[in-house]
This record gives C-alpha cells, structure tokens and sequence, in this order.
C-alpha cells in the first residue's frame, strides 16, 4: 500500500482530525505571533482542502467511502461510529471548505485592528469542523454532536462584536433556537434508538418501518433542521444574526445553515427514502404530502424574505433576508422533487435544488463581503447614510453588480442557471409555483437596484469624504467569488456534470447508501 | 388574554396532546424492545477493549469520536466564553 | 457541451452572449446617426428642470428608506401584518416554532 | 399503565420548559427552561435503557450470580446521556454569560423590552 | 467571607481534590471518568471561588494559563487517536488492549476484582479529558465569577 493509498484510506477521518488539530493548537500558536497564526490558519485549511479534494476524486470515480472509528471491519451489530461519505456529501464539504478559506482570507485585513482574535480563529476551524462532520457522518446521534458544536461555536462568534448590545442580542436569540431545536432532534433520535437500538443512519434507514413514531420523529426533525436552515416562519433569527455577525463569519455561519439543509435532505431522501412511497390514509403517498409540506414552507420564504427585504435600510439586514428568500427557492425544489418523485423533471428540479445550494453560497456570500467592505470603510450601517461610493469603491461596485445581477438570477450569471432548471421544473409540477418563484426574482432584482442606487450612486456624501478602496485581502476575497459567480454562470455544465449530477444520484439511490453498510454485513 | 397567549396555549397543547400519545407508542419502561446492540457491547467489553466498565468503554472506545466532539464542544464554549469576557482584564 | 438541458427547454450562455454582443453593435450603429450633432459645452447639454433652477447633487438625492415609497404604501396592511410577525422576541421565534410543528403533528397525524 | 409513569415525567418535563421559554419574561427563566427541557430529553434516553431489576454494566465486583447480558441496563445510553449532559453545561455557560452581557448593556432582563433587532 | 467559611473550605478543599482525581483514574474500573472527576475537582475549586473571592484566586490563577492547559488537554486526547492511526492503523484504534504492556492486560471474563492495569487507551483518555475539563470549567467558572463582581464589562 503506498503512502497516498493510506493517506486515502484515511483521509475521511483526516478531513475531520486535520481543522480539529488546527483549533486546539490555535491558541498556543496565537501565542507567538499573530502573523504566524493566521497564516498557520489558512495552511491548515489548506490541507484540509487537499483532503477534501482526494477524497472527491475517489468518491467520484469510485462510489462511496465508508471509514469505520476504532475498528478494520464492520462487525454485526454495528456499534461503532462511522463515516459514509457519498458525492452528495462531498459537495457540500467542498462548498464548505471554499467558504472558509475565503472567510480566512477576508478576515486578515477585515478584522485587523480587533483584538481576540485567535478566539476568533479557532471558533471559526471550530464551526467549519462542525459543518464538514454533518455532512460527511453516517451516525445520526454523531450528527447531533456536530450540529451543537456549529451552534455553539457559532453563537460566540456572533456576539464577536460584545460592545454593541445588538450583536449580544442576535448570539442570544441564536443559541435559544438552536438548543431548543437540538434538544427536539435529540428526542427524535431517542424515538429511534427505543424502536430499532441502532444510531446508524443506513441501519436505521434500512429498518424503518414508517410506524406513528417514525412519522413523529420525522415532523420533528423536519422542523428543527428547517429552523436551522432559516426556513419561514422560523426565520426571523436569520436576518437578526446575519446582520450583526461580522460579515466574514457571515460565510461560516452559512456553511452551517447549508449543512442542516443538508441534514433535511439526507433525513427525507435517504432516511425516509424507503417508505417515501408507501400509502397514507385516502390513498395518498407519503412523498406527495411531505413534497407539498416543503413547497408551501418553500413558497412563505420566498415571499416573507423579499418582501420584508424590500423595505429595509439596514444592509446587511436586508441581505439576510434575501437569504431567506434563496433558502425558499432551494426548499421549492426539493419540495418538487419530492413530491413528484419517479417523474423524469423530479431529478431536474433536484439537480437545480442542489446547484442552488452552491450558487445561493457563492452569491450571498459575495453580497455580505461587499456589505462589509462598505462597513469596513464608512463603518455605517444604514442605507440612508451612505451614497456615491462609486466614485472611489470601483471594484467593490463591480462585485456588488455582479452579486446583485447574480442573486436575481439575470443571465448570464449563475443564479440564473440553477433558477433556470427550478422554473422549468417547477413549471410541470405546478404553474403557479413557478409564477411566484419568478416574482420572487423580479422583486430581488427591485431590491438591489434600490441597493445600487442608495449606496453607490447619487452624489457624494460630505461625512463620505475620506472613504477609500477597500484593502486587498478583502478584494482578493470578493474577487474569488466574483469569478466563481461569472465562471458558473458561463459553463454550468462542467459544475453539474462533475458534481451536481453525482449528488443527485446519490440522494436518489438510497438503496446504495443503506447496501454500503447493511450489505457490507 | 391576547391573540398571542390564545395561539400560544393553542398550539401548546396540540404539541402536548401528541408528545404524550406518542410516548404510549415506545416500550414499556424496564422492558426495552429490541437490544441486539447494547447485548454486543455487555458481552465483549472485556475481551475487545480490556476494561471492566462498560460505559467507559462506549464512551471512549466504542463511541470515542462522540467524545471527541463533547470535548470539542467544551472547548469551544471556554473559548467562546473567553472571547465574550474578552475585556475583562485586571 | 455548454448548453444546459432541463428535459422541456435549453439554456446556452454562449449563444445568449453572442446575441447580446450582436444586439449592442446594432444599438451602437445607430447611436452613431445621432452622435453627429451632438456638441458639448452649448444649450444642448444644459439641464432644463421646466424652467425651475438647478438643484445641488445633495438635494437631489433620494435616501433608501423613500425609495419604493409608492409600492410599500399600497401594500400598507400586508406590512403591518408582517411586522408585527417579525416582533424581535425570542418567545416568539419559539413561539413560531411550536406552532408550525403544531401543524405538520396535525397534517401527518390525520394521514 | 404504571410503567409508562416516567415517559409522562418525561413529557412533563419538556413541556414545562417549553412553557417557560413561551410564557416568561425573564431571561434567566428562558434559560432555566431550556435547562429543564434538556433534563427531561436526558430522562428520556436513560429510561429508554432501564432493564427490570437490572444492575449497572460494570464488571468490577459484580454481585456474584448476576447473569449478562439480560440483568444488566443498557450501556449506549448512558453514553449518550453523558454526551449530552456536557452539551447542557457548554451551553449554560454560554447563555449565561450572555445574558450577563445583555444585562449591562440593556438595563434589564425583560425578553419583551430586548428587542432591537425586529422587522 | 467569614473566618468559619474560609476554615471548612481549607479542610475539604484538599479531601475534594483527592476524590476527584481518584474518580478520574478510575474511569475503567469504577462509575466515573474523566468528566465526572473533573466536574468533582472544579466544584472544589469553586469552594474557594466561594470562600476567598474570585479576585483572590484571579490574582493567583491566570485565565491564559488555564487556557492553554485546556488546549493540552484536548491535543492529547486528539494525539491518543492519532496514535491509534499510527499503531493499529485506524483512527481511535484501541491500540494498547490486549498488547500486554501498559494498561494492556485483558481481564477475565465475568466479575473481576479491579485491576488498574487493564483498559487499553482509555485510562490515558480518561487522564486527557480530565485535565482538559478541570481547566476548561474552572476557567468558565473563574471568568464569570470575576466579571460578575466588577462594574464595568468591556
């Protein structure tokens, strides 16, 4: 075995270990220079990149990798933890690992002149360990682990800012939701684990049986993770904690959120995936029900987050709520999918769900950065105060065109690509939700024209007088994901055929999720 | 009482009425359904890790990457703890 | 290769961006019919408010919260509805959340 | 009927806290909410893996005579409660300590008056 | 505090300590392990936080120090895996069970007397999670302590 066969081997668990490692030993690199920790910051995300990356060329080309803890073979009852890493997961580490780099990289000029920063750093391996755990897991109460060290490490880096009461505020409302919501998911796994004795997601997949309690359960966890994931009407901690966040945590706060998508995804296609067409009462299937639940969840997001959008002056609240639009429109497709599970446009509007999740990183996360750039340089928050920025913030003006151009989904970027499959999609399943998901678009792009127009162009302001370019770093950071957002939106294909389409066949196949383990007995 | 104490009480005690049907549904309290997992674990603690306890050895052995992310997230609330009281210096 | 399949219709960036180039050379020609008599610096570029005088760019602008005056003004009791939803109280969120696993307990309960 | 008593205690638990964290204005009281639902979650998991006249699964000094696996509670729990206990503790610290923030900067523990953050 | 409460501390610090660490290296014989011990041996610190005032103990510990013995804690407890990767080529591999050499003795099978040389790598990451716990809730309890009895926060 060579060494890079090992390192294969190994690299489910080094993907995890590597960030892990980083953070514990953070505070006592902090300790000798700041330079040197955040560079010893972006190195090791670095490495993890690499583990990620092999790791995707294997699960690629080879199908999914199970890692066992503490043990060579799986033995009959399975009482170990392990890691089933399949192409659905890896696509969301990859989105993962690329928003953390790029939250590293924004942070070093961003937050330059703050003190406590290698807290900051290690909270932000923290949360970005936390999001790679959830997504690469295949033990469900271990995700339940996960998913409460996102929220605590997340927690304290809202309140990063503890001299303004409102960011306290937002950390405060954040932690009460999601212990409350982990709290519930725990309960749900108790329910599970009374049922089948088992804490492994392709057992208990394989044994479920659909009973009262499994439904229950799934309500639950429905529930919580789309709490967790900023759908309506749960959303309101979303625009509170996005808005006073430092805009770079913005990102790894997202890459949190995406991951309890993730968990809803994972809990309806392959948890549930072999009862989802079992009869209901009236001769309903059970994917029809659960599919149309999403969808109105779905459709109340998308008009709560771009109305309420509309009529903010707060910037970076407002971009919160264009979030929670964008959540609704990644819930209206797998929604549609679900419900029209089997029909061949099922698989096209679960391909447009899953490359939204990338275009919805990429694209509100380019918007939070040049929100904070404009804070990072008048440091005011309010619309209403700045105006003209044009004039000397060209580059960040171009960014925010383009973020703006790309979250309202105009050709040739990428949020329109992925909207492209949603509405065609969407359209057979039901013309109105189509309708509305335009409308969503149209009133998006009414958004952030009043955006550019309050804050970068008009005339200049006599208290703007002083503002200059934003620093590097920070441009670098806007520019990466400019190009993604302009590289995307230009060659789609080479997205969706590498990544997208593996996913999707992964969430669709449960049966080889739940085969790779059971079978493996 | 206001419309939000009526929908509060409302919705309260749906959520109870099915919390508590639901708990009926579990196995009887002392008389646990199927146990094939926990017998493993009773049954080979002391050969496979070596060890008397047979909690320990979930925790750290059988489930130690559990344990792993519970120290993780004790870690990250002192850190998170430290980064909130960070001005407070003698 | 570059074009985007979604079983009912095609998405090609490429071919959208050929239009699009085309679509502003054409603009451009004709752009060029006027540009002719046009001249700087006389009445032609001059600002004509009927008759009124010119305003400093300070005045002229509009702040963010007067923008979408109109629309959020028709829409004035879809508003109040909605803020009074977004109360900014954490009870509420729980609130919220109690009450929309109320519902889905309800639907998947009946089913 | 009388085997099911702790499930309802559990029940009973979670919904006292829900209610706390609904209905009370205090802070404090939210947290000690949260902490109350947390227990009853805790509750739940270790009777889950209750066996009737079972003993714990430890094999140092074991009462001779005892048969295993079938007299000894189920030890995964246990685990699990152990997990989530320190869980409980992390985020105790941290609500806290928050709350203690929150208290200075706004004058007062009322949820109701600690909203800056709405529409 | 008073004089009585300052005297009982000093008498049942010590007694506290003493049990908490027996609980913590006893993890793989006895109820117990390292989290439980060291909960035992913060709740005697906080004896003294009670006793003597957190300024008193905030002059003498520094949250740095404790901080960092946290992050030691964790790096050996994460290092024991990583040696499982090495030794027995998995991560959290149980590579000293059954090796016969520290803490590498299988008991019998049944009930046993106690045996302190058995368990593998537990004892050790029992030993790591206990030092991490006792700094790390003893730094939580000491900052929030001390910054309850000041006025001014930040």
């Amino acid at each position: 075995m060579t060494f890079l066969e090992a390192l294969l081997q190994h690299s489910p668990a080094l993907v995890i270990a590597t960030p892990l490692l980083s953070a514990f030993l953070l505070p006592l690199v902090g300790r000798i220079n700041a330079k040197v920790r955040d560079v010893f910051a972006l190195v090791m995300l670095g490495v993890t990149c690499c583990f990620v990356g092999l790791l995707a060329s294997d699960v690629l080309s080879h199908g999914p990798r199970v890692y066992i803890f503490g043990a060579q073979n799986l033995n009959v009852p399975l009482v170990r933890i392990l890691f089933e890493v399949d192409s659905m997961g890896i696509f969301m580490a990859i989105i993962t690992v690329m928003l953390a780099v790029i939250a590293v990289i924004y942070s070093w000029s961003f937050l330059r002149r703050e003190d406590g920063l290698d807290k900051y750093y290690t909270l932000l391996l923290l949360v970005v360990t936390s999001a790679l755990g959830m997504e690469l897991t295949g033990d469900i109460f271990n995700f339940f682990v996960f998913l409460e060290i996102s929220c605590i490490a997340s927690c304290a880096l809202i309140a990063f800012w503890v001299a303004e009461g409102e960011a306290l505020e937002a950390a405060f409302k954040y932690i009460v939701i999601s212990s409350v919501g982990a709290l519930f998911i725990l309960f749900a796994i108790g329910i599970f684990y009374a049922q089948y004795n088992a804490l492994n997601i392709a057992t208990l997949a394989h044994l479920l049986q659909f009973t009262f309690l499994d439904k229950f359960a799934l309500v639950i966890l429905l529930v919580s993770l789309g709490m967790k994931a900023g759908l309506a009407p749960m959303h309101m901690w979303l625009p509170d904690t996005y808005g006073r966040a430092p805009p770079s945590i913005v990102l790894i706060i997202m890459s949190a959120t995406l991951a309890s998508f993730y968990g809803i995804l994972r809990v309806v296609f392959t948890f549930y995936g072999n009862v989802l067409t079992t009869s209901l009462r009236f001769s309903l299937p059970a994917h029809v029900v659960i599919g149309w639940i999403l969808i109105a969840l779905a459709i109340v997001s998308i008009l709560i987050g771009v109305i309420m959008a509309l009529v903010q002056t707060d910037l970076l609240r407002l971009i919160g709520y264009v979030a929670v639009a964008e959540i609704g429109y990644m819930f209206l497709a797998i929604g549609a999918s679900v419900a029209s599970l089997g029909a061949p446009y099922a698989t096209v509007a679960l391909h447009g769900g899953i490359l939204h999740i990338f275009n919805d990183a990429v694209d509100i996360g380019l918007l939070f950065l040049v929100a904070g750039a404009i804070y990072y340089v008048t440091k005011k928050r309010s619309l209403d105060d700045i105006s003209g920025l044009a004039r000397t913030m060209k580059f960040t003006t171009i960014f925010f065109m383009i973020g703006l151009l790309a979250v309202a989904g105009m050709p040739p970027l990428n949020g329109f690509t992925s909207k492209f499959l949603i509405y065609e999609s969407v359209y057979q399943l039901n013309p109105i939700l189509s309708i509305i998901a335009l409308l969503g678009s149209i009133l998006l792009l009414a958004i952030f024209v009043k955006v550019l127009y309050a804050a970068f162009l008009g005339s200049e302001l006599p208290a703007l007088k002083g503002v200059t370019e934003a620093p590097k770093s920070m441009l670098l950071a806007m520019g990466f994901l400019a190009g993604f957002a302009i590289f995307i939106g230009l060659f789609p294909n080479l997205l969706l055929d590498t990544l997208v389409k593996p996913a999707a066949s992964a969430l669709l196949d449960h049966a080889q999720y739940i085969s790779m383990v059971v079978g493996g007995l | 009482m206001d419309n939000r104490t009526v929908a509060g009480i409302l919705v309260f005690s749906i959520v109870a009425v099915f919390f508590l049907f639901s708990v009926f549904l579990i196995h009887p309290f002392g008389e646990p359904g199927p146990v094939q997992m926990d017998d493993y674990i009773i049954t080979h603690t002391q050969n496979e890790t070596g060890t008397n306890n047979g909690v320990t050895a979930v925790v750290f052995d059988y489930r130690g990457f559990d344990t792993l992310g519970e120290a993780t997230i004790l870690f990250s609330a002192v850190a998170g703890v430290l980064l909130i009281f960070r001005k407070v210096r003698h | 290769m570059f074009s985007l399949e979604s079983g009912s219709g095609f998405w090609n960036p490429l071919l959208w961006i050929l239009v699009l180039v085309i679509t502003f050379l054409l603009f451009y020609g004709i752009r060029g019919f006027g540009k002719s008599t046009y001249k700087k610096g006389t009445e032609q570029t001059k600002v004509f408010l009927s008759g009124n005088k010119e305003t400093t760019p300070e005045e002229m602008h509009i702040k963010a919260s007067n923008l979408y005056w109109g629309f959020t003004t028709s829409m004035k009791s879809l508003y109040s509805v909605l803020r009074k939803m977004h109360s900014g109280n954490t009870s509420d969120y729980i609130l919220w959340f109690v009450l929309v696993l109320a519902v889905l307990f309800l639907i998947l309960g009946v089913l | 009927m009388i085997e099911y008593i702790p499930f309802i205690a559990v029940v009973a638990m979670i919904l006292i806290g829900l209610y706390a964290v609904m209905f009370r204005r205090n802070l404090i009281k939210i947290v000690i909410g949260i902490s109350i639902i947390e227990s009853g979650v805790n509750l739940f998991l270790i009777i889950l893996g209750y066996r009737d006249g079972g003993v714990a699964p430890i094999f140092t000094s074991l009462p001779p005579g005892t048969k295993y696996p079938e007299e000894m509670v189920l030890p995964v729990p246990q685990a699990l409660t152990l997990t989530s206990i320190v869980i409980g503790v992390a985020v105790l610290a941290l609500m806290l300590s928050l709350v203690m923030h929150i208290y200075r900067k706004y004058g007062t523990l009322d949820v109701q008056k600690i909203r800056r953050l709405k529409e | 505090m008073t004089k009585i409460v300052k005297t009982t501390a000093n008498i049942l610090f010590p007694f506290t300590m003493i049990f908490g660490l027996y609980v913590i290296a006893h993890g793989h014989l006895t109820p117990g392990g390292g989290f439980q011990g060291g909960a035992i041996v913060v709740s005697g610190c906080a004896l003294l936080l009670v006793a003597y005032g957190s300024s008193w103990v905030f002059d003498r510990i520094k949250d740095k120090r404790l901080a960092a013995f946290e992050s030691l804690g964790a790096i050996g407890f994460i290092t024991i895996a990583f040696l499982g990767l090495v030794f027995s080529a998995v991560f959290f591999g149980n590579f000293l069970a059954g090796s016969e050499t520290i803490f590498g003795t299988t008991p019998a099978t049944g009930s046993t007397l106690s045996d302190f040389n058995t368990g593998g790598v537990l004892p050790l990451m029992n030993f790591a999670v206990g030092v991490k716990v006792i700094a790390g809730l003893f730094v939580i309890v000491l900052v929030m302590a001390y910054a309850s009895s000041i006025k001014e926060l930040s």
